[in-house]
């Protein structure tokens, strides 16, 4: 939606330019491309902007922050690997301890020198009550940090998490700077100073974010100096100014990435996410509730047409929070869209048809409402592709839009049409979607799914470091969904990125649901060759 | 009226009756801005809207009670709905409209970026619709009932009921998309550093051409009724009976005097120009005020809402006034009194 | 000033010379206008057509005036703008008006436009100040004017425009003036300056006096006749019969539509006096003559009596008004007042 | 007497075609109310039903306006969006117009500084932009059904306002009101008996031409995403939400809704024209948009 800003008088200046015939007048941005040779400079168009930079609030607490590095960060495979650390961690075998050597000679871009105390810092801060960080709860089992000289750092875990090195890609602040200042409000939320591969020169809020390379980085510094991100909330908009030549490369829906595959400049890439999309099945409604019910929905929605329309084949089929390719999935707990089955399921449970053939049971009629946050196309979509395949085995589901403050009161009783998703660990979603403890807190378990095996399996899955237990533990959780399916899960997506082939062949990550600045292909721009 | 007063001097313009009617406009406009501000509030503070959530953006939802009473001590909205409207009000006369929270800048850095480009795209668009209104509706008025004329009103009627967004999404089909002659949005291509003139006036093409579109059907319609009038009355017979040429008695006789009642109801278009820019901005992703105004109204952005209500009821005073000024000129036997 | 290039003998004697000569009234040697049967009907909703002017029939000379009179909505300025083709778009016309050899009638827009309005007849129409555009100021007029009939160009146009108002007394000083900031007097002037501009063999005037006061309609009739001089004819639109008997030297009285008396302005306004009753009526309405005003109204020409228009209000009205009498010798009644003598006598002579 | 008449006039010829824009506009306006009253009962067809196999259909014999990206047909979402429009629009200029006779009435019937100060705050209301206030009150509100009425509603009283003021102001010179006000007859009284009643056709008229207006402010406010929600056929939303598929070449889904708000403007636009010419026929230069 928004332009390129136009800064101060600039717009009034260029009214005045233009009735007297000038030629030019000062710049809206100071991005874009360059006039010859390699491409030094990308313009990417994103979807959304953070809300602070600070790593202390939760910016890129995921990994890969470009103006910040992590201990560890991922590869393309999702492996971790040492980044400001030198190897990975050494973990004690009770699984309590994690020890990092740091590595040597790395500074802030402000030019001081990176040490383990800026490490304690970052995990002591994040940890700290008055901080206002909402996923502090995944340094749940944290007890404390401890720097042991100026290269050592050592956690101590209240018990054994077994994806703890997976937290450790949070992104380290430099304590010179962040700690002097009011951790919630202070300038370095804006202004942040990190040890990354880019600086960030401007962040022009809600438009844009500017990045210069960071000559002096560690791992070298990155071929594409400069890197614009374009704030564009609206997909159409990203589209056009994609197809307009205003941007390098931008995120989009599968229909508009589709109006690009003719396009010889432009390469569209998929990545594949653990980012799926569930319609909540609350448990404290009568009809959403019943097992029966759930079960036939499980089975009358027909996801694979939902993969062929709506995400025009760019993605998957989602059986539960873990997409069919991963490790960890549980073979054999796919279900076929078989219509005749949901109407057995229905028929045997006592819900029969009634007028207009929608079913009843007990003078409960099987109906209820199903929210999606208004303005977003694809859960709509969703939303109403699974009425329609409800409505076929004679449930009706009322679909029905709002914000997320007109949804938020109301998703104890009525569905919503949610996505979720993070690859690191198949404890990220399972623990916050679906152990009862978490019912109605916030955004975690939604549906107020409350099965006592799942919530004992995942318990398992998440203090042990054995892998063949953790996998005996998820498909514990899987087969459990299949019985009683709290949620319908309906599809992983990929994410469609479309970008200028000047840069040459990319590669994505397979991406989390929210996906922040860094993911797409220029998760690793700092790596790339731009050709001539 | 002037009646038996003395003629002005001839082509003097007469400032000190324009002055004192801009100056009694200027005291009106007081209490009008008094009024719609505090309107605002009102509506604002009936609504279920809650600035403290709209302040804390998505944060809000997840965020402590314990940290949303604070934010709603710190941004003062315990108090009632006077004292907050008047602590807006004399922090906007020193220059402070608050911050955006949808912009994250202040609301006057917002409308100080945006407020050209608007204009820009507002004034290119009348100026446009006036002259190429002024053309059809003289060449349909001339002969009303006749072919020409039956094919400009009917464009013109249908125009006016064609919504501007559709029109501009029609716009991006055939001019961006099949022809591909012109850019779809924006101000200029992200690609270059520069904003050129040549830039913005591709990129200000489409939108200012649906913008005019949307403002013609108005032009076309009521300059032809008044030259069509105009015709019929006896300026036009004296003028032809002296033998002017057909073109002298209707461009100088009949349109002078057509023109009239439009002149008096331009002041009465800013409304509708303003309306109009807030779909065509929209839809071309032009970076003007307008669009903001649809971006602040989608994330309940109030201050900056506010404010910008305010700057429309500003803009409709002004062209008011303008209206009046030009009528004045244009017409002497109207003076500067209202 | 060049001099309009009609304007020349041999044109005018090309003119047809009228195939019935009107009596009663001074045979004109070189008639400018010879009006034949002129009629204008309005073509109204649903085929209804309302007749404005009905088989109007006179000749007008060089160096006379004629006078047409009679009361508001006689059909009298519909006459004048059929001679200038300013007609509504409603309006049908038969008969003919000759000028100059050209029947003002069947000319096309762009001949009026071009060779007749200004150029041959010059209007000074009703209520001169509102036939000003009302934005611009009276030099602006003047000056477009000069231009567009002359062909003078820039420098000359300025003191041309000057001249035409001088040559119609219009004050210099007041030229730039809006039109509504004239007084009616100035105002008349200004619209006689215009008139004036292309030298047209034929004035026009359409109630030149209306709203004027008595020295004023005096001294502006006066002014008229003056421009008239012996090369031009006047054609003087009037319901002020004062103001005709001064100046005019025929007369013609209209009434629903129709001329119903023709005569020679000595012969109407002194003895043997008008004819036709409702002639004689109007006369005697004058303050100064017997001051007693017609009896009735005059009828909508959408809705006329059968036969005599004016048999309703007249009081020698017999079974033979109820057919239209034709207009001869010079007065179309079927029982003409012959003279001052009682009109028993002429009751008498038509009953016989 | 001549039997030859010719046409007279240079002036233009106006020939009516007023009569036949009417019955176009009656014909119209039938269908449309027809349409919009039988066709969602009688298609026995969810308009919401989504048919991912046929989705982005070109206009066929099956589909005659084509299908939108989720597969449902065209003309029957046109005719639902025309129908949810259409009712906002009637409901708002109902409510707008009860508000302005009620306004226009009571500072007409108070007169004096009542008067005054009622009709200066309509003239500050006149002074912000409509579709302006109605997206603010509507973003104040959270978008939904009642919001949009309600500030289309807001927005539009204030013609009738004016028009209704005026009315009752020449109807109280009127000699039957001055005989029922020396009848002993209160102010209120005069007011309601007999000048409501005799102002009621120049605010039924107004009313009229205020649903294409209500239309258009809906479909406006739906468009930016701030009226009815996507899912919901109106015609705003139908053209908001092909917006996308427009981008990837496909025109139908945005042309269709789009002259479905045209056709029955001009329509409503053309019947009230007819009407607003008897009840002033001295007006008739006036414009009916």
């Amino acid at each position: 939606m928004r332009a390129r800003s136009i800064r101060g008088t600039g717009a009034l200046a260029a009214v005045a330019a233009l009735a007297v015939a000038a030629s030019a007048c000062s710049a809206p941005g100071e991005s874009g491309g360059g006039s010859g040779g390699a491409k030094d400079s990308a313009v990417v168009g994103i979807a959304y902007e953070p809300e602070s930079l600070s790593p202390l609030l939760g910016y890129g607490k995921d990994g890969n922050s470009k103006i910040f590095d992590g201990l560890l960060t991922h590869d393309a495979d999702m492996s971790l690997r040492p980044a400001l650390a030198k190897a990975l961690p050494k973990v004690s075998d009770d699984g309590l301890t994690y020890t990092y050597q740091l590595r040597e000679g790395v500074k802030f871009s402000d030019g001081k020198p990176f040490t383990a105390q800026d490490v304690v810092f970052t995990y002591e801060t994040i940890l700290d009550k008055k901080t206002n960080n909402a996923s502090k709860g995944e340094l749940d089992a944290l007890k404390g940090v401890e720097a042991k000289g100026d290269d050592t750092v050592v956690f101590h875990l209240t018990y054994p998490y077994a994806p703890f090195a997976e937290r450790t890609v949070l992104p380290i602040a430099p304590e010179h700077i962040a700690g002097k200042q009011d951790v919630n409000s202070g300038a370095f939320t804006t202004k942040p100073i990190g040890t990354g591969p880019y600086k960030l020169v401007k962040w022009s809020k809600g438009e844009k974010l500017t990045f210069t390379a960071n000559p002096d980085y560690w791992g070298g510094a990155p071929k594409v100096k400069d890197l614009t991100m374009a704030i564009i909330e609206d997909d159409d908009i990203r589209a056009t100014r994609l197809r307009a030549g205003d941007l390098d490369g931008a995120i989009l829906p599968p229909n508009l990435a589709g109006t690009f595959a003719g396009d010889k400049d432009r390469t569209t890439y998929a990545a594949t996410s653990f980012d799926y999309r569930v319609v909540t099945l609350p448990t404290h409604n009568k009809v959403a509730g019943d097992t029966a019910v759930r079960r036939a929905l499980d089975v009358a929605v027909d996801r694979k047409a939902m993969v062929d329309s709506i995400l025009e084949g760019a993605g998957k089929e989602a059986y539960g929070p873990v997409p069919t390719d991963s490790e960890w999935f549980t073979k054999g707990t796919e279900r076929t869209h078989d219509l005749a089955k949901a109407k057995k399921i229905l028929d045997d449970a006592g819900w029969k048809p009634g007028e207009n053939g929608v079913r009843v049971k007990d003078g409960v009629k099987a109906s209820f409402p199903l929210w999606y946050k208004s303005g977003d196309k694809l859960r709509q979509d969703h939303a109403l592709a699974y009425a329609s395949d409800a409505k076929k085995a004679g449930i009706e589901i009322k679909v029905q839009a709002g914000t997320w403050e007109v949804i938020e009161p109301r998703m104890k009783t009525d569905a919503v049409l949610a996505g979720g998703g993070a690859p690191a660990d198949p404890d990220f979603d399972q623990y916050t979607l679906l152990t009862s403890e978490l019912a109605g807190d916030g955004f975690n378990n939604m549906a107020w799914y409350d099965n006592p095996a799942v919530d004992k399996a995942i318990e398992a899955g998440r203090k042990t470091n054995d892998p063949a237990k953790r996998k005996a533990a998820y498909d514990t959780v899987q087969r459990e969904l299949v019985k009683d399916p709290g949620y319908t899960f309906l599809t992983h997506i990929d994410h469609l990125y479309v970008v200028d082939t000047t840069f040459g062949d990319l590669t994505t990550q397979v991406e989390p649901h929210d996906h922040g600045l860094a993911a797409g292909p220029w998760w690793n721009i700092e790596d790339w060759q731009p050709k001539k | 009226m002037t009646f038996g007063k003395t003629a002005p001097a001839p082509g003097r313009i007469p400032w000190g009756p324009m002055a004192r009617m801009t100056g009694r406009r200027a005291l009106f406009a007081v209490p009008v801005l008094l009024v719609v501000t505090f309107g605002a509030f009102a509506i604002a503070a009936a609504s279920p809207f809650d600035p403290v959530k709209a302040y804390a953006g998505t944060a809000g939802l997840t965020a402590s009670q314990e940290n949303l009473d604070q934010l709603r001590a710190n941004l003062g909205v315990d108090q009632p709905l006077v004292s907050r409207w008047w602590q807006w009000l004399t922090h906007a006369l020193s220059g402070d409209l608050g911050d955006s929270s949808v912009m994250r800048q202040p609301v006057t850095q917002v409308i100080g970026e945006r407020l050209g480009w608007s204009v820009l795209l507002a004034a290119v668009a009348f100026v446009v619709a006036v002259l190429l209104g002024t053309a059809l509706g003289v060449l349909a008025g001339r002969r009303t009932g006749g072919w020409c004329d039956r094919a400009i009103s009917s464009l013109a009627y249908t125009l006016q009921a064609a919504p501007p967004f559709w029109l501009g999404l029609l716009a991006v089909w055939l001019f961006a998309l099949k022809l591909g002659v012109l850019p779809a949005g924006g101000l200029t291509d992200t690609g270059s550093t520069e904003v050129t003139a040549g830039q913005v006036l591709s990129h200000l093409a489409l939108p200012a051409a649906v913008l005019a579109a949307s403002q013609l059907p108005w032009f076309v319609l009521y300059v032809r009724q008044g030259v069509a009038d105009a015709l019929d009355e006896d300026p036009v017979r004296g003028a032809r009976a002296r033998g002017l040429a057909p073109r002298t008695v209707l461009l100088g006789h009949a349109l002078r005097s057509g023109m009239l009642p439009v002149l008096t109801l331009i002041g009465s278009r800013v409304p509708e120009l303003i309306t109009g820019a807030l779909l065509v901005e929209t839809v071309f992703s032009w970076p003007g005020i307008a669009a903001a105004t649809v971006e602040a109204a989608t994330a309940v952005d109030f201050p900056l809402l506010a404010a910008l209500t305010a700057l429309a009821t500003v803009a409709v005073l002004l062209g008011n006034l303008i209206a009046d000024l030009l009528y004045g000129l244009a017409d002497p036997r109207v003076g500067f009194d209202g | 000033m060049t001099p309009p290039k009609h304007l020349t003998s041999e044109s005018v004697s090309g003119a047809p010379v009228p195939d019935e000569p009107v009596s009663g009234a001074p045979v004109p040697d070189e008639p400018v206008l010879s009006v034949r049967d002129l009629s204008v009907r309005f073509r109204m909703r649903g085929q209804r057509y309302i007749a404005a002017v009905t088989g109007a029939h006179f000749d007008l000379a060089v160096g006379q005036c004629l006078a047409l009179v009679g009361e508001s909505g006689c059909g009298k300025s519909v006459l004048a703008s059929a001679l200038l083709g300013l007609l509504p778009g409603n309006a049908e016309t038969a008969g003919s008006a000759l000028l100059d050899g050209l029947d003002l009638l069947t000319a096309d827009e762009a001949t009026l436009a071009r060779t007749v309005r200004g150029r041959r007849v010059g209007l000074v129409p009703q209520s001169p100040a509102a036939h000003l555009t009302p934005v611009r100021t009276v030099r602006s007029q003047l000056e477009e004017t000069v231009r567009e009939l002359t062909g003078t160009r820039k420098p000359a146009v300025r003191q041309a425009a000057e001249a035409a108002a001088e040559r119609a007394a219009f004050p210099a000083d007041h030229l730039d003036r809006y039109p509504h900031e004239l007084s009616g007097g100035l105002a008349q002037r200004a619209a006689t300056a215009l008139a004036l501009i292309g030298d047209a063999p034929l004035l026009l005037a359409d109630e030149p006096t209306t709203g004027l006061d008595r020295d004023l309609v005096e001294r502006t009739v006066d002014e008229l006749k003056r421009h008239t001089g012996d090369h031009r004819a006047l054609l003087m639109i009037t319901h002020d019969l004062a103001a005709a008997e001064r100046i005019a030297d025929q007369v013609a009285v209209m009434y629903a539509g129709r001329i119903v008396e023709l005569s020679s302005a000595e012969a109407f306004f002194g003895e043997p006096g008008p004819r036709h009753p409702y002639a004689r009526g109007l006369l005697n309405a004058l303050p100064e003559r017997e001051f007693t005003p017609i009896p009735g109204m005059p009828p909508e020409l959408g809705a006329l009596p059968e036969g005599c228009a004016f048999a309703p209000r007249c009081a020698y009205t017999t079974s033979a008004c109820a057919h239209i009498p034709p207009l001869n010798a010079s007065v179309a009644c079927h029982h003409p007042v012959l003279d001052a003598a009682p009109a028993a006598a002429a009751q008498e002579a038509t009953r016989a | 007497m001549a039997d030859l008449w010719r046409r007279g006039g240079a002036g233009a010829v106006r020939r009516s075609t007023r009569a036949w824009r009417v019955r176009t506009s009656a014909v119209i306006m039938a269908a449309v109310v027809l349409a919009v009253l039988l066709v969602p009962p009688l298609a026995q067809l969810d308009e919401q039903a989504v048919d991912l196999s046929a989705k982005l259909l070109p206009p066929s014999l099956a589909h005659p306006f084509g299908t939108d990206d989720v597969g449902r047909d065209l003309l029957l979402r046109c005719v639902y969006g025309l129908r949810v429009s259409l009712l906002v629009g009637l409901v708002a200029a109902l409510v707008a117009t009860v508000i302005g006779t009620a306004v226009g009435a009571c500072a007409a019937a108070s007169g004096g500084w009542v008067d005054r100060v009622v009709m200066r705050l309509v003239d500050i209301f006149a002074s912000v932009p409509h579709l302006l206030l109605g997206i603010f009150i509507v973003a104040m509100f959270q978008p939904g059904v009642w919001p949009v009425v309600i500030s289309v509603a807001l927005t539009h009283w204030l013609s009738t306002a004016r028009i209704v003021r005026a009315e009752v102001l020449s109807l109280r010179s009127r000699p039957y009101v001055d005989a029922a006000v020396s009848g002993g007859a209160s102010r209120w009284r005069v007011t309601v008996r007999h000048l409501v009643p005799g102002v009621l056709p120049q605010a039924g008229l107004a009313a009229v031409l205020m649903v294409p207006h209500a239309i258009w402010h809906e479909s406006a406010l739906s468009f930016l995403g701030l009226g009815l929600p996507t899912h919901q056929a109106s015609l705003g939303t139908l053209v908001q939400s092909a917006r996308g598929s427009l981008l990837a070449g496909d025109w139908w889904p945005t042309l269709f809704p789009g002259l479905f708000i045209i056709v029955p403007t001009l329509a409503i636009a053309g019947l009230a024209g007819a009407w607003r010419e008897r009840l002033n026929p001295r007006r008739r230069s006036e414009l009916t948009l």
